[in-house]
């Protein structure tokens, strides 16, 4: 049996189908299709959790994502665990185990309600108030209790073995919502052969369809109609019709995220299948159809467990075929309770009574009430109620005082009338208007290409609900150019049209400053706390909201922003629309990180980047590091060697043999055209006019500020044709800077540039025997000193393929660099290799490369370079062209402050210790005694230990450096002081022969 | 997420593919090297930033690589307009149509 | 003014609360003021209460165009560090943290400073250099930061992922105990009440339309929503819209404003027990005291005052939250918003007199604006009471663009605020 | 002198792990043979001559394609063509005797191709991809660079249910795995 409370033959469920299920441990029977709120409720069970503040017990309330208390603990295994989730959203499946949350030790006894008793104390915004003395105690004491009592569900702890997916869409209409408006305006607009995507939060369409059973549509049941229109639209091929599909956030250019739910509702998913799918949809048009919600009503002890929405009753009733209770109070200010008591009274629930606070509820349904022959009360008010984990009685009195009295109830259903839905339209940035007649705020002003239709367009009655909504369907398509196609006539017929609705506190509220009648039931926000709040001067509804919190919770206000907004401008003595309304935010209901970033995980997180001879170097033990997002050889150690090691013995076998060295990732750009040259000389500081084809040269960029941008030496290939290399990290923005200058300030430039940086693989042979190495294998150069000298390049072939050969050195020694077509660079590095280790060759990584090039004083843009350094600074004047009238950066760098004395330049610098190892970014004082803050005239740059030179060495940025050659300065370290000297930056072979040799 | 009409793609295409890069019809000076502190100041600093109609330079990288200017008004973030590099500044009144919303009222009375 | 403390609580716990008077009063606005300030954020409101309480100018009105604290106060993910990597920069954010350490006793309103540890993760070999390059300035100015080892960093806060598995695995970490979060709305209320309980003239929904000046140039006044305002200085604070006010003076200054998106997860029990910034992968993270999660996402590069901005910064920020920390993978976003940020070509604030006597700007703090509020409010109020700097605030001037001095925090440091 | 040793191409996705082949049933995805390939710039009055000298008449408009006996013309802007030819002939020998003023790069090696093929092949492309993939919008033969997830690419939609992504060379892994995990999702 499937519980008590299922009423047999009432309900859509199957009572064959069963699914298992655990609560807080205990073993329960749901039916297939059950949400977990149905399933509880139908084994009697109203307590499903524990408020955030006072931890009061709670019952569910409604019966659909708008709920603020049956906030529920769900999980399939240890690592698909998720806290927070509404249990009258989630599905039953068999084997879930579903845990209570927010409650200790258990949810019927919870320490953590201590928090009610003192509740007195805990009024809106008393943090602000106290918690001050002793200062420490914030941090140490307060702020810790505060903590751990706030929160509601326990984080996820172990990382989320399920995949999400992602899907860009584009559509003529997108319809959010499936409920009679929705279904209708879809129809009609799918009709005229535009694109549709209709989605709806539920497993089925029919949103209110789902309790009003009094619903007729084209002769069938309200309920039936909607399922036999989504398959009609399902089987039309210019449709997608997505249940379990949330429209959460409306963006920019009427671009809407959907949130999809795939597996969450079964026992044994496919494990293929993703747990959730973002749909990204481009929609030309938008209806929006997202209906309204049920309003409770505020009055003292509203919150106990057993009381709940009079639709969401009808709906477990009708829909899932479970009764709220056997003996059931209603209170409402609105008609549409009625109707719920009737149903209820029709399946043989005793209905206690009607509590109306109304004098002239609808004639209609008074007449259905007393043909049922239930009691009404009009005019009166539920001023309290009594039970403590369930609802027991409610006390009724006349408004106005009188005599009271109370009735024996096991539930209480309560309406206060309707919110239309507005969420997605404000976040469209539409402005809502209040419609004073309906005490409603409604679509005013819209500012996408959208429109809403329906309930949540505070349309009232079926048929013109329906009119409405095939109307829009059709004039959307329409704008999209679509005219064909018949319209569809849909006629629907209901029992009764609803009238009356209230905001804010009835009168069992009261005025008084101490009753507990609650608005935001999450964060236990009662009238009082909002009143409070306009006497302590808050008087903008967004101080209101965030002095109390109301509207904050996980449900963001869907119950409770109109009735705080209504008991403010009431305290306030303002109209509502004075007080204005809080911004409605995305997403409408919260959706999951995996899901907003769906396949961007693991290996799919950013790219990784690898060269050509990525696997060669791994087979060689290379250790890799992170540049961008490339991964670079680091270095290569050997048994037992660590990493100062390996690149000691790198450093020194490149300086007495030669070493192999990976450089694909420097960024290449082929700069081709006559006037090429031209365009070299604007972005460069360098002259490009005198560089002979054949031969190359190191150039510096600037950006017009002054300041270097980025460096590489450059190959002329022939008169209209440049090979120029930039940093690996600067790739991509120096194209991006070089295309801005051409296309937008020298467009009269006949030249074109293109990214070759993945066209070539890139080998550097450096040391005295790297000619020796690569001569037999390179055909059609003469790669002799005075055919091809330092800085020169040639076109020919190594290992029968295509190369562009630099002669060219960043290590200081005799150098070249084999460009090949990327995919024969495995095969030209392991010939290269083949010849290279029987003389004694190694291969070397970036960190070698950048102990070699510091011996040589040669810099690396961004390590000894910040985007604060002139070429002067960095001891570059000489590339920059002095009879030159224009470059990037010539205005820039006469700026007062960048030809100032006392600038920050670059030097050498040499620990008084040789022994001593600066660390880079150790900051350079002159008196080490000076009291902080210290005076700092600079920081070290580039560090390392030189096994060439015997001793370390280091580069560092130094105010005034050049002028402080052969001086003393100090490097305050934690522990201790380094004595370091100025010096000049080559610290190897200084007259510089090698390169040439 | 904007989508913006390429003037050579002849298309609306998403905000993905393009880069913001700042005010249109900043034209560098031709004797820059000459221009005083102020000038030079004015050249790579002042930024127009209106509450309104901006004139700004997109670059459709991941598309056509094209560099293109668009008015947009900056707190409706719609599109008056895109046009091609080198097209002289369309003149608008400032207040425009399209930055409006649009002239469509809903259920409310 | 009623002072605020557990024993009151308790008293009034037993009446109700009936007896909270307004924490403070929405008086009409004078005929003139000694000094009015525009924009009644944290730094407006701030600095018209140190120019009563410090240089004892009473005769004050701070004006608003919507609700105190409505805009970036309001908006922002609440960081709040010191270890910046500028003489400038460490001076103002470091006098900044030091008031913050006080701020709750100072104005008796509870901010809820939360020096729980603001760690920035480095992932490779540059990280490193540019995090120690700042460790070893901030030692010598006085200011803590310390360099971590994966291990360490790891145990500072469990839930990050520190395996060599990762995309870009951690190689250490850089830490500022003193660095934390604080409760942003009570910064602006707080101010709020002290100032104007020394009767500091608070007024709201009032929009400045106008600045006047004299024949002499001099400002003499403001324009405003509720008519015309005298004033012998008018200090202008107002992020968001600073470009569009200091126009109404004819002062151009080098803004962009940009949107900055910000998220919230749904409340958990403490999960999460610091802040973490990444710059490499672009993530900021710290848990409120509500239990959720606060995520600062990145900027449009757009000039924007739409307050939105594009899903894919949010779901690029997300990517790396998940990447460095797994286990969030399965946790739900409850709510989304944006701010405008001013930024400056260099990325550092700009707190100057301008050409116009009389007539002050504080904007352009980009990122960087909450952690700032204490300080800057407190030199704000200093440069205009004595038309003269603060010696931490003397380098944020409107001048540096033309000579070239720049404090450029974004350059050289490749780290966000 | 040693012997010379004569270097093989050896593709990015050779080393593909196997398992990545196939993608779904609805949705193939393979890497695609080696081919030559240019990135030809020029100005509307050389697109004659150089169509002539390449045997494809460069499309002048956005988003189009030409295509003779394997080789390929894509317009990627108005003065940019992608040129493949699957035969891998020389490209650049082709050009080298054309006077008209243009530039062109070998990028034969630069880019490497993915081919998605199957009726659920825009579905997998769309699944990191923004652009609007119907009918009426990429027609077969239309070509445009894009996004692909976190990189650029060229999508070039071949027939009906055929379209080739052709991306850099050290960004193939991860669109490949982002094209089959696209692929498998069209499949659900």
């Amino acid at each position: 049996m499937s519980g008590a409370n299922r009423i047999p033959g009432a309900g859509r469920l199957t009572p064959a189908k069963t699914a298992r299920f655990t609560f807080d441990g205990r073993p329960y029977t749901a039916l297939e299709g059950d949400t977990v709120a149905s399933a509880l409720l139908a084994n009697g069970v109203h307590l499903m959790g524990r408020s955030f503040k006072y931890h009061r017990p709670r019952g569910v309330v409604s019966a659909g994502p708008e709920e603020p208390n049956a906030l529920i603990d769900v999980q399939r295994d240890a690592a698909r665990r998720q806290p927070n989730v509404r249990a009258t959203v989630q599905e039953v499946f068999d084997g879930v185990t579903i845990a209570s949350q927010n409650r200790y030790p258990s949810l019927s006894f919870d320490v953590g309600s201590i928090n009610n008793l003192l509740s007195p104390f805990f009024a809106a915004g008393f943090y602000y108030k106290t918690f001050m003395w002793p200062k420490k105690a914030w941090k140490h004491l307060y702020e810790p209790q505060i903590r751990a009592a706030a929160g509601l569900g326990v984080s996820p702890d172990q990382a989320d073995p399920d995949h999400y997916a992602g899907r860009y869409a584009h559509c003529d209409v997108l319809v959010a919502g499936a409920g009679v408006a929705g279904l209708s305006a879809a129809l009609a607009a799918a009709k005229t052969g535009a694109s549709v995507i209709l989605c709806d939060e539920q497993p089925e369409v029919g949103g209110a369809l789902h309790f009003d059973t009094s619903v007729m549509i084209d002769g069938k049941p309200g309920f039936d109609w909607a399922q036999s229109v989504a398959a009609e639209l399902a089987a039309m091929e210019n449709v997608t019709v997505l249940t379990r599909t949330t429209a959460f956030g409306y963006y920019e250019h009427n671009f809407v995220g959907l949130v999809e739910r795939v597996t969450d509702h079964l026992a044994k998913p496919d494990r293929r299948l993703p747990r959730e799918r973002l749909w990204q949809v481009r929609a030309k048009q938008v209806v929006i159809a997202t209906g309204a919600i049920e309003r409770h009503m505020v009055f003292s002890n509203n919150d106990r467990p057993g009381i709940l929405l009079a639709s969401a009753a009808r709906t477990y009733l009708n829909h899932f075929g479970v009764a709220v209770g056997r003996n059931v109070g209603v209170y409402t200010a609105n008609d549409s309770a009625y109707e719920a008591a009737f149903d209820l009274k029709r399946a043989g629930v005793s209905i206690a009574a009607i509590v109306d606070c109304r004098q002239q509820p609808g004639a209609a349904v008074l007449a259905e009430a007393s043909r049922l022959g239930i009691e009404v009360l009009t005019g009166h008010s539920v001023i309290d109620t009594a039970g403590k984990l369930r609802v027991s009685s409610m006390t009724v009195a006349r408004n106005g005082g009188g005599s009271s009295r109370t009735m024996r109830i096991d539930a209480l259903i309560t309406s206060s009338g309707w919110t239309p839905s507005v969420h997605l339209f404000s976040q469209s940035r539409g402005k809502v208007a209040y419609d004073a007649e309906s005490q409603r705020f409604l679509p005013g002003t819209y500012v996408q290409e959208c429109i809403s239709v329906g309930a949540c367009n505070g349309t009232n009655g079926l048929q013109a609900t329906i009119d409405e909504a095939i109307a829009a369907g059709r004039d959307r398509a329409l704008k999209g150019g679509f005219t064909g196609g018949d319209t569809p006539a849909i006629s629907g017929t209901n029992a009764f049209e609803w009238t009356g609705g209230m905001a804010g506190a009835a009168e069992g509220a009261g005025p008084d400053t101490t009753v507990k009648a609650f608005i935001d039931f999450q964060n236990d926000v009662c009238a009082k706390d909002i009143r409070l709040a306009v006497r302590e001067g808050m008087h903008s509804i967004e101080h209101i909201k965030r002095f109390t919190t109301n509207g904050m919770a996980t449900d963001q206000g869907k119950l409770s922003n109109i009735h705080g907004l209504a008991i403010a401008a009431e305290a306030l003595g303002r109209e509502i629309p004075k007080v204005g309304l809080t911004t409605f935010r995305a997403p409408y209901t919260p959706v999951t990180f995996g899901t907003l970033i769906n396949h961007s995980r693991g290996d799919l997180f950013d790219p990784a980047r690898k060269t050509p001879m990525h696997a060669f170097e791994e087979a060689k033990g290379a250790i890799f590091e992170d540049v961008g997002n490339w991964k670079r050889a680091w270095y290569y150690p050997r048994a037992g060697e660590d990493m100062h090691k390996a690149v000691d013995r790198e450093c020194v076998t490149v300086r007495q043999s030669a070493g192999i060295f990976d450089a694909s990732t420097l960024g290449k750009i082929e700069v081709v055209g006559p006037d090429a040259a031209k365009f070299l000389n604007l972005l460069y500081t360098n002259g490009w006019d005198t560089l002979k084809p054949g031969r190359c040269r190191y150039g510096i960029m600037l950006r017009e500020d002054g300041f270097i941008y980025d460096d590489g030496v450059v190959g002329r290939m022939a008169e209209d044709r440049f090979h120029v290399t930039t940093t690996t990290g600067g790739a991509a923005r120096v194209m991006h800077h070089m295309e801005d200058y051409l296309q937008t300030e020298f467009p009269h430039l006949d030249v074109w540039l293109t990214s070759a940086t993945e066209q070539w693989a890139v080998i550097a042979v450096q040391g005295p025997k790297a000619r020796e190495i690569i001569a037999p294998l390179v055909e059609g150069i003469d790669l002799s000193n005075e055919a091809f000298p330092h800085m020169s390049v040639a076109e020919g072939k190594i290992c029968g393929v295509p190369t562009r050969l630099f002669r060219m050195s960043f290590t200081g020694e005799l150098g070249f660099e084999v460009n090949v077509p990327a995919d024969y660079g495995q095969a030209v590095m392991e010939a290269i290799w083949a010849r290279a280790e029987p003389m004694g060759a190694c291969m070397y990584g970036t960190e070698t490369m950048h102990v070699l090039r510091a011996e040589k004083g040669y810099i690396i843009v961004g390590q000894d370079t910040d985007g604060t350094v002139t070429p002067d600074d960095a001891s570059l004047g000489w590339a920059i062209g002095k009879k030159k009238p224009d470059f990037v950066g010539i205005r820039g760098l006469k700026r007062s402050d960048l030809v100032a004395e006392g600038r920050k330049q670059l030097v050498g610098l040499l620990t008084k210790d040789p022994k001593e190892v600066l660390e880079e970014g150790a900051q350079i004082v002159a008196n080490p005694n000076e009291p902080v803050p210290m005076t700092m005239l600079g920081h070290v740059t580039s560090s390392y230990w030189s096994e060439n030179c015997g001793r370390s060495i280091a580069m560092a940025l130094v105010a005034g450096g050049k002028a402080r050659l052969g001086q003393t300065l100090y490097v305050p370290m934690a522990d201790r002081t380094i004595a370091v000297e100025v010096s000049e930056m080559v610290f190897f072979d200084k007259e510089g022969g090698r390169i040439h040799g | 997420m904007l989508l913006i009409r390429c003037p050579y793609c002849e298309e609306d295409r998403s905000e993905l593919e393009f880069r913001s890069v700042g005010e249109a019809h900043i034209v560098r000076p031709d004797n820059i090297a000459e221009i005083s502190d102020e000038a030079f100041a004015e050249y790579f600093f002042l930024r127009d930033n209106p509450k309104g109609l901006i004139y700004e330079r997109w670059r459709h990288i991941h598309g056509c690589g094209r560099f293109f200017n668009a008015v947009r008004h900056t707190v409706s973030d719609k599109f008056v307009m895109t046009y091609k590099a080198g097209e002289p500044k369309p003149d608008l009144p400032a207040a425009t149509p399209v930055a409006q919303p649009l002239a469509q009222e809903g259920a409310a009375k | 003014m009623r002072k605020y403390s557990v024993f009151a609580v308790a008293r009034e716990a037993l009446r109700g609360h009936k007896g909270w008077e307004a924490q403070w009063t929405s008086p009409e606005p004078r005929k003139e003021y000694d000094v009015i300030i525009v924009g009644g954020g944290g730094h407006g409101l701030g600095a018209a209460y140190y120019l009563a309480k410090e240089h004892g100018i009473t005769n004050v009105a701070v004006i608003e165009k919507g609700w105190l604290g409505g805009g970036n106060t309001g908006r922002n993910t609440t960081i709040i560090r010191s270890n910046y990597l500028y003489d400038e920069s460490m001076g103002i954010y470091e006098h900044s943290l030091k008031l913050w350490e006080n701020l709750s006793q100072e104005l008796n309103y509870n901010v809820m400073y939360s020096p729980r540890g603001v760690m920035m993760l480095s992932h490779n070999v540059h990280d490193q250099q540019v995090f120690k390059r700042h460790i070893h300035a901030n030692r010598l100015h006085g200011i803590d930061n310390e360099w971590l080892t994966p291990e360490q960093a790891k145990e500072f806060c469990p839930p990050l992922d520190i395996s060599a598995s990762a995309r870009y695995p951690l190689n250490g970490a850089a830490l500022q105990r003193r660095g934390g979060t604080a409760r942003h709305d009570a910064v602006a209320w707080g101010y709020a009440r002290a100032a104007s309980d020394m009767g500091v003239h608070v007024i709201q929904n009032c929009e400045v339309t106008g600045i006047r000046r004299g024949p002499d140039g001099r400002v003499i006044g403001v324009e405003t929503s509720r008519g015309f305002i005298g004033a012998r200085k008018v200090g202008v604070s107002a992020s968001g819209h600073n470009t569009q006010i200091m126009e109404m003076a004819d002062v151009r200054v080098p803004l962009t404003s940009n949107p900055l998106q910000a998220l919230v997860s749904e409340p958990m029990k403490p999960i999460f027990p610091c802040v973490v910034m990444s710059n490499t992968v672009h993530a900021y993270i710290s848990q409120s005291d509500k239990g959720e999660l606060v995520i600062g996402a990145g900027t449009d590069q757009f000039v924007s005052y739409s307050q939105t901005g594009g899903l894919q910064i949010i779901t690029h920020t997300l990517d790396a939250i998940c990447e460095l920390f797994p286990i969030f993978r399965r946790v739900k976003m409850m709510r989304q918003w944006g701010g405008i940020t001013d930024n400056t070509p260099d990325r550092s604030p700009i707190q100057s007199k301008t050409p116009v006597p009389g007539l002050y700007v504080n904007c352009g703090w980009g990122t960087g604006g909450f952690k700032a509020t204490p300080g800057s409010a407190h030199l704000f109020a200093h440069l205009i009471a004595r038309d003269a700097p603060h010696q931490h605030g003397a380098g944020f001037t409107l001048d540096r663009f033309r000579t070239g001095r720049l404090i450029d925090e974004a350059a050289a440091a490749a780290v966000a605020h | 002198m040693a012997d010379p040793v004569i270097a093989q191409r050896r593709p990015v996705l050779a080393g593909a792990h196997p398992s990545l082949y196939g993608g779904s049933a609805v949705a193939h995805v393979t890497p695609a043979k080696a081919a030559t390939r240019l990135s030809l710039r020029a100005k509307p009055d050389a697109v004659a001559a150089l169509s002539a000298a390449l045997g494809v008449d460069l499309p002048t408009r956005p988003k189009r394609s030409a295509s003779s006996k394997g080789r390929h013309a894509l317009w990627l802007g108005p003065d940019e063509w992608l040129v493949i030819d699957e035969a891998e002939t020389d490209l650049m020998a082709a050009l080298a005797g054309v006077g008209v003023l243009h530039s062109a790069t070998d990028i034969s090696h630069r880019n490497t191709a993915v081919l998605v093929s199957g009726p659920g092949a825009a579905a997998a492309i769309n699944s990191a991809c923004p652009l609007d993939l119907t009918d009426g919008v990429f027609p077969v033969g239309a070509a445009a660079r894009t996004v692909l997830g976190k990189i650029e690419m060229v999508l070039y939609r071949t027939a009906a249910e055929d379209y080739r992504v052709e991306c850099w060379r050290s960004f193939a892994p991860y669109a490949f795995g982002i094209l089959v995990e696209g692929a498998e999702d069209a499949a659900l």
